[in-house]
């Protein structure tokens, strides 16, 4: 039996999901995050604790969210709270282990960036902002970074910091609470910070990717780690789960409408 | 204290050019009917307050009545931009639109200093962030600690609007599901409108996180079913995703937008727009743009 | 992580000499059973915070379990003195007893920066009292409008016990009705035990404002029902009213408090309590004395 | 028809009581002032909003809670808050009108103190402490105080400032929200503070009650209003709901034991 055949998007979402660990408390932000933290919650870690910014904690969507805020949170949670209180009682209070990030820049401090291309003051492109990110970042105990892996994604330096990786100059996470990314999950790669630089290493590449195809993606001099390792490749049960998943939220989604 | 009012009277009495104008609602219970009437009745000048701006805020901008938006995520959830905004700050079209940018929990915080009559609120948040050097937002020491926090300033809008599931014939506002920062940003205002879904003999909660504004603390009640159209009410309707999807097109295109606000709003009452939206012209421009 | 277990272990496990230790329930839910546990354990120098000591403070006052009160209202609610707690403060006896005192807005300041991960709490308080100058504030000037504010450190217990209604299966807590400072005090510890009227299946609230600890904020659960005698638990027991006025004789007499103590407390587990509680036995002392 | 027999307790209420005025929101301590509110309630001001600092707002109790946080009075609330909201969003925002106070001592400035009698180090009395009062006495539009009248409680200064009237001299109210101790009521006299010089003076006497006997009672030199008042006595009205009150009060609380 030859292995499954998967996409990009399916080994990236599989990946981060298994970097969840049962009994986690995970803070999820909406598309990929969410995608991933409900396949863990699916598969490998039953009891992780997926909390949304709507103020939604310890919910359990059948099917995956279209806003973070979809009444199906509401109805699935052990407890909904306001959101101010979501911010103070819940995230920074430390009370979160695992905060789950995209954004559309990262550079190679763990940096990230969802406010603006080009210059604040006349952006080329206004993204839409900080919502909950800047606070994830700082208080979580660690961050997963997930991002399709393209030179206008990861690049030398973010326009704007919306959210700290280990900062500018990799200096470092003083007066944060948490410890910052642990590690970044693309379609291509997983990069993890150098213990003693900080800055953004590909410690493990999946199938079938090469390192040039991962530095042409990558908008600096990317470090490679000696031991790179190769992901496992998505199991046919992870697949199974993650397909069964996206079919559900499809069908539910189109029913509403 | 909580009168019965129509809402369209209730924006022409409360709502005024240059008003500081919170339209609140978390995903859930966007009072977009409100908005609608805030655009029919070409209120300018406003100060726009909203965590996440929304459709109804791109609709808002799009039409002009905004001189400021202070927010934290201006994106069209699950879709992608709102076109609107981006071409506010972008090409300063209709007009330049002066905006104040924060985090969801420095927003959070300074709707609770507001409800709580502080001057400001504590958080720790924005350190390292761009985020910092270009909103309001302060550093403030520990006296005990020494340690450094951020301080944000207070929101207290002129007018609140939210949208509710019920109130009783007294006025009583019962909210449940994901509440938000309504409860906050409705005690943080001077002013509070409240569109419901339905006006009941006592308050009948039909999910979680059941929460009451007594009708003394609000000052117009307008019974507006579906008024939070396309966004959701708990127990009653459910989020209009093609809608939203739907509206990525219209706002894309600075005409289509046009001849779609004056077709379905500008040129309608809200049961105009509902029979319209039940009828499914609604989505027709978009499909023939 | 909501162990279920022995209140006599979950005791053992969490409270240890010297520990800061707040027992918490604002006239309702107070975690009378527990307190007794901690005096059958003899434990010592313990700091006990409470916004209201009530008649559980003041037994392990007089039994010596600790060195220090943090409090803002100590008096037998409806009745009069604390004469136990009177004893220590103006006498020094069974020890010196340290006082720290604040109001109960002060308090709840302190519990709501605990359960938010900040140093400091801010409040509009104590300006022109005589308390600002004996207790542990500071002003503190709002970085935007120059204000003076109070500011007063956060309070995070080593050990927080709550009694609470229900915990499901699973452990998670379900309380309703006056939930006084009880979230904020439980999320402010570094451990948390509740003891529960009823073990349910699903949380199922029989009153207004319901709240839920989840289980993985909550380091033990113990069943106790009635564990709130004589105050009460929403749904499950009403407040025992001549007990407190019981207490006031009993606490008045430095040997009488010792031998109630001895018989009803030291003597008994809390079964036994109950017991001579449903007998009538409990208030004979009082009645003879 | 002569007039109904009343005791002194019994009017110092129902004068109380008639400070009230409909929609207006209210703080209520425990005792005197509770029994107070209530029969504001229950007679001239049907729509007061009473809220007590055990978070139940708008209640409406059948009978006086025994204590602040009665079960009575969460279950005929229009809503129940915690402790924090109730102090931050509710009383220092700025919401209520009226806070009801009472206290060990008073002294002329309207300062009361509920906390020692003698020094703070080494109390004569020590007595319950601050609880609520300090930030009702601050935040509350006006200040209702109840207390009867002895020299041992009205006193030229108090031994601890636990609430502030207008200051140990007088000064005034800067950085107050509210406008500090409006009316003072005893069972002999009203009492309120002298619009310029802000001691409280005797402006009413009740029915049978002399100014020297009001002198004998207070522990400094008592000023009294040119235009003294006589209390309109207790209607029977008044009596009736009064005493109802506090006998369906005590068969309530018997019935319970």
């Amino acid at each position: 039996m030859g292995e499954p055949a998967y996409t990009t998007d399916e080994i990236m979402s599989i990946v981060a999901s298994r970097q969840l660990r049962d009994g986690q408390v995970c803070f999820v932000g909406i598309g990929l995050p969410s995608e991933a933290a409900n396949l863990a919650r699916l598969s490998s870690a039953p009891d992780v604790v997926l909390i949304y910014e709507s103020g939604t904690i310890g919910t359990k969507p059948d099917v995956l969210p279209l806003s973070i805020g979809d009444g199906e949170l509401a109805e699935q949670a052990e407890l909904v709270v306001g959101v101010p209180e979501v911010f103070a009682y819940w995230l920074q209070a430390g009370r979160v282990d695992v905060g789950f990030l995209s954004a559309a820049q990262i550079d190679r401090f763990g940096n990230l960036n969802s406010t603006v291309i080009g210059s604040y003051e006349k952006p080329g492109v206004r993204l839409p902002g900080a919502g909950g990110a800047p606070e994830i970042a700082s208080s979580a105990g660690e961050v997963i970074v997930m991002l399709r892996h393209t030179k206008r994604s990861f690049v030398e330096e973010v326009d704007f910091v919306t959210s700290v990786g280990f900062g500018r100059d990799g200096g470092g996470r003083e007066g944060h609470l948490g410890s910052g990314p642990s590690i970044v999950i693309t379609d291509l790669a997983v990069l993890e910070p150098d213990p003693k630089t900080r800055e953004l290493t590909v410690t493990g590449l999946h199938p079938g990717v090469d390192v040039d195809t991962v530095r042409d993606s990558t908008g600096w001099n990317l470090a490679v780690a000696d031991d790179l390792v190769i992901t496992e490749p998505p199991t046919g049960e992870e697949l199974a789960i993650l397909r069964g998943l996206k079919e559900r939220t499809a069908a539910a989604h189109a029913a509403q409408a | 204290m909580g009168q019965f009012t129509s809402l369209s009277d209730a924006i022409s009495d409360l709502v005024y050019d240059g008003a500081a104008v919170a339209l609140e609602g978390f995903t859930h219970l966007i009072p977009f009917a409100a908005g609608h009437e805030v655009i029919r009745q070409s209120k300018k000048e406003l100060t726009l307050i909203r965590l996440t701006p929304d459709v109804i805020y791109d609709q808002m901008i799009g039409m002009g009545c905004a001189r400021k938006l202070v927010f934290s995520w201006g994106g069209n959830p699950g879709v992608g931009s709102l076109h609107r905004l981006r071409d506010a700050v972008e090409n300063a079209h209709p007009g330049p639109l002066e905006i104040e940018e924060h985090s969801h929990a420095g927003m959070a915080a300074r709707y609770s200093a507001g409800a709580s009559g502080l001057p400001f609120g504590v958080l720790r948040g924005y350190l390292g962030t761009d985020l910092e050097e270009r909103t309001n937002v302060a550093r403030i020491e520990c006296p005990f600690t020494g340690e450094s926090l951020s301080a944000v300033p207070a929101i207290n809008p002129d007018v609140t609007v939210i949208h509710a599931q019920q109130a009783d014939r007294k006025g009583n506002i019962g909210i449940w599901g994901i509440t938000g920062v309504q409860r906050e940003i409705a005690l943080a205002a001077r002013a509070v409108l409240v569109t419901v879904e339905e006006i009941v003999d006592d308050l009948q909660p039909r999910g979680p996180n059941f929460a009451v504004l007594p009708a003394w603390t609000v000052d117009a009640v307008a019974h507006v079913p579906r008024g939070s159209h396309p966004s959701y009410s708990m127990g009653y309707t459910t989020r209009d995703n093609p809608f939203y999807t739907m509206w990525d097109v219209i706002s894309r295109d600075r005409s289509l937008f046009d001849d779609w606000m004056k077709e379905y709003i500008l040129s309608r009452d809200f049961d105009g727009y509902l029979a319209a939206l039940d009828d499914g012209s609604i989505l027709e421009m978009a499909s023939n743009g």
